[in-house]
């Protein structure tokens, strides 16, 4: 398995509404890239949502994805947990392996 | 007035919405994707704000629309003061919820507008094509309101720069007063060669997306509905009457038609439930979101369509009489 | 009966299906997102059912309606336990995946009724209203037969009412009883009203909606040809024969007139692809859900649009007379 | 790396028409919360799907995403096989990392 | 032509694009859900082969017809060569991205042909249905040259026979020519039927489509700016204009009537920007996507839309007399 | 924890044009299956982009999850990297567990 370097995966789900601060707040901690998926469907502590038949765009959450270098990681969870601090929604820290550590 | 009401009430928009109150009470999974209740906005706004600005265009920028614009701006700015005073006279909310409430009942729906703007076509009531410009005007000034009452000093990463930008440049605000202009510039011409498109097929579009709102105002009531306390849903109810009535004033100073009149009672009376919400939580993150939303869409919206509206129009008669 | 056949091969409607399965054929990367496609679907049920609403509210509720709905609640109800015992005498189909398969046959597809009305349209012949309230009749029954057949004690945590619900009021039968009851409701009034979006663009929704349903049937058969055995394969073209004989002569019993024996004749042809798959993945999950779906879209489907539609008005026509 | 809690994420790929059934179970196993994210396209042991141009949910897959206490993980997981036993569709667990373990 | 200008960019389809532009400019959230996009993108696709498709089907399949695909399809394969030479005598580019670059100009656009059709349209110059073919058949030969260009072998696991399939039968030229057979074999017929569907509501569908496409050209802008160098933007103004001084010769020696000649300019003048970046992606990877398509979106296509397609109707209009 | 079984976890982001490509892949190499999840913006070492509005599938990414037997893992990263070599897109690997080790 030596060929295999290891990463760290932030995992963060965060309120639509929220999503550009969130950009802006990865882009400036120069994270080497991210990936936003939808979600469709959720509840937490609070409340339950869905956003089937949903004009704007206040109650759905989004999820991040951002694979960072180790040595990295607990510089962007900081800057992330600046930008959402109050705001509804959490981050996760995985271990992934990758092949390319060079893009990371 | 009451055939007026029986009208409404058997109109095929309100019977859709009632179509899909009804589909979550049988626990149906109808359901329409979140795309198509997006498209189905975007045409309702931009058919909305072209026939108004293609109306502009044809009679030019008058006294009336200015005076018009300048009295929906303080009604907005003004009616979350009264909202947030009544909310802590009568309930239990903390300061930070009721203002942002506040804000959201300041505000106006887009929506609640296309109902009132259908309902008066099926009645061939005319009214002004200047109330979209107001309407677009009363959509800002509530959310900088409530922000003035939450008297917090944001210590976010937005500029108050850029959150302004978020809010006066908000896609709903944007595509009215951006097809209102395009139908003023283009008028006639436009007019025609877009017809079939933009306007033709407008009230059935309506009822599509009354399906579709019915089917979120019964969701977010199944959610919400421990929220709903009696002063608090009597408030949703309470603060369109008061909306009304201030605007009915206003209008009868302005010497409003009985349409346009409907039209400028319908707005104070809606509370928002795209701009305002997404605005609040950005500038207000400790105020729980669907307690709010649940008032708006789930209490005062079925409210407005069910009864308000027959209720404004004939107000608006008196009034104009 | 020959022009007949040839006129229906080269309507637009045809033509646009065959567009979708060539697509496919030629792996062109054309596609459609499941959105549209579920707008598309939507707009044409609520076209239907309100059109159909819509003539009763003119006619009233009459005996034939009721006798109409009678009889086919009983084919839906009757058509499983011939499906099963074809299926289990000629293929080697385990008891699950043939009583599956047989709730699909004796269940109808609504997009089948769409374009037998599309067809009836184009050459004007007129159909009684209330087939619409039959249609949705026809949905259900035939899931409960399946289980009946299947009579396997469910020991899911689905209680049997949250499944009936689930069935009962699966969105595709509630849009179509909805915008019926509103049609109804609403009457000449409703029509003048929605006319331009709900009524005149429906020939071409419909061809764009079977462009989508060629890609779809197209897909299916790539992925599940290995399924379409001989027997299995026959099976999928004679039984909506078998159907469709039962259905003419309860049409001819009932006196319906030609049009409206054609669309008899045609919902029993028909197979399900909406309502019984997702019912059938809920009560019998130990079932094969490919394998249905690939028969009831891949198999029948094409041959109701391309055979069997001009067929069933052949022959209601016969009866008629 | 003290401030970090460990929890488990729990994945599980259902089939759409189970998806109320699935929530209704990881309600009532209490879990603080979960995500739906939508599947466009898959296969499996048995057939490939697609989403594109489907007009019922009859052959659709969705991703569910819950986030649990460590000592909460084997309970929700048998809620969940014991609503979703014989159906199509699996579930997997792994190690993610927070920072603010009190919601989950 | 000053007027013609003027009418231009005052039409509401200008506008909407322009507005577009502006909510990207004022960092608006106005956003159209992809499923949408794709909609409205497939449903002007299928109303331009369709209606194409009946005219055609009307005068029959004539010389000119064959002889202008002919002219199309030389001028696709021709243009990337040029545009090739130009790309590396004045500009810094690699060999691989000037060839990606060269594959987009000597594609076309069909929205660009959709934004003609609608100018000529609305100042009522007709023109051969058969351009639909036409532009069909322009899609595919610039993307070949440019892999001759490129000169690499591709060692993907494609097969050459794969990727050819991938390109010649990639959704838009599948929906333009499919639509475009079925228009000619159901004729007149097909278009009573489908008009009020397919024909009417072009206009409107056309603005709403812009108003998509000022976004994401605003957007593509926004993120690509750092790649528009001097001698970058001038080849995405240049280049267009000798696509359509070449193009305008052969219109005139095919004797094109004014509005046919329009279109063909137009056609050449246009960048691809669904086909092929799509194609160069998987065939090029070494290219860099984002580049490309920022001129042909950012640059190109509004400066098509507000510049080039007056320009290129007066030309034709010169050539035609 | 007797009752949990390691398998690797597969995540690949690529872009929408290869997804054929890569699917055709992944069934050569007889993965027991795979699920595809939509992406709508992102962004990596060149250029950020959105789905938004766009009516081509050029610029999009997708994300693509399989789970396989840890001795399958590198065979399946290998013929992945095959495929999609110089194109823009990444691959993680990861450990979870799964209870019905037979399916994968
Ligand atoms: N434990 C969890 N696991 C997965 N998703 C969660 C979890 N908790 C919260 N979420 C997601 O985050 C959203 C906001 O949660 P909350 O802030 O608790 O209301 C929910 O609607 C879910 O989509
Ligand atoms: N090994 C796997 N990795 C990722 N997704 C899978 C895997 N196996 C199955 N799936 C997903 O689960 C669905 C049902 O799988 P199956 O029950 O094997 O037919 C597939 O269509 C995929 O979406
Ligand atoms: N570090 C990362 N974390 C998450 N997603 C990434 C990362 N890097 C790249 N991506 C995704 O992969 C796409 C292409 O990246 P690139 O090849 O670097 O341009 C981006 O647009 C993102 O969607
Ligand atoms: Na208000
Ligand atoms: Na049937
Ligand atoms: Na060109």
């Amino acid at each position: 398995m030596k060929k295999y370097h290891l990463k760290k995966r932030i995992d963060i789900v965060v309120e639509a509404p929220l999503m550009r601060t969130l950009v802006s707040t990865l882009d400036r901690a120069r994270v080497p890239g991210y990936s936003v998926l939808p979600i469709v469907e959720g509840r937490g502590l609070q409340n339950a949502w869905h956003s089937q038949g949903q004009i704007g765009d206040a109650t759905n959450m989004m999820a991040v994805l951002c694979i960072v270098d180790p040595s990295r990681a607990d510089e962007v969870i900081d800057a992330v947990f600046a930008a959402i601090q109050d705001r509804i929604g959490f981050v996760t820290l995985s271990d992934v392996f990758v092949i390319r550590p060079e893009r990371f | 007035m009451l055939s007026l009401g029986m009208q409404n009430l058997l109109s095929p928009m309100v019977l859709f919405f009632v179509l899909g109150l009804l589909a979550v009470w049988a626990r149906s999974d109808l359901s329409i994707p979140e795309a198509v209740a997006k498209f189905l906005a975007l045409y309702l706004l931009l058919s909305i704000g072209f026939r108004g600005g293609a109306e502009v265009g044809h009679h030019g920028l008058t006294a009336p629309l200015l005076l018009a614009i300048a009295a929906g701006v303080a009604l907005s700015f003004a009616m979350p003061f009264i909202a947030y005073a009544l909310l802590r006279a009568t309930t239990g909310l903390s300061a930070i919820d009721a203002a942002a409430i506040a804000g959201h009942y300041g505000s106006i729906s887009a929506v609640t507008f296309a109902a009132v703007t259908g309902m008066l076509n099926q009645l061939a009531v005319p009214y002004d094509g200047y109330l979209v410009a107001v309407a677009a005007a009363m959509e800002t000034p509530a959310i900088f309101a409530a922000l003035l009452i939450a008297n917090r000093e944001r210590k976010s990463e937005h500029g108050s720069g850029a959150f302004f930008r978020e809010v006066a440049f908000n896609g709903s605000i944007f595509i009215l007063l951006g097809s209102f202009a395009i139908g003023a510039i283009t008028g006639e011409r436009g007019v025609t060669m877009l017809k079939p498109f933009i306007l033709d097929p407008f009230a059935g579009v309506l009822c599509l997306f009354l399906l579709d709102m019915g089917l979120v105002a019964g969701r977010g009531l199944r959610q919400g509905w421990r929220y709903l306390s009696l002063a608090v849903t009597s408030f949703a109810v309470v603060m369109p009457l008061i909306g009304a009535a201030i605007a009915a004033a206003m209008a009868s100073l302005l010497g409003l038609s009985a349409g346009s009149a409907a039209v400028l009672i319908t707005l104070a009376a809606s509370a928002s439930y795209i701009a305002a919400p997404a605005a609040m939580r950005l500038a207000l993150p400790a105020a729980n979101p669907a307690l709010a939303l649940t008032l708006s869409l789930g209490v005062t919206f079925p409210f407005n369509l069910l009864v308000g509206i027959p209720l404004y129009i004939a107000m608006a008669r008196q009034i104009a009489h």
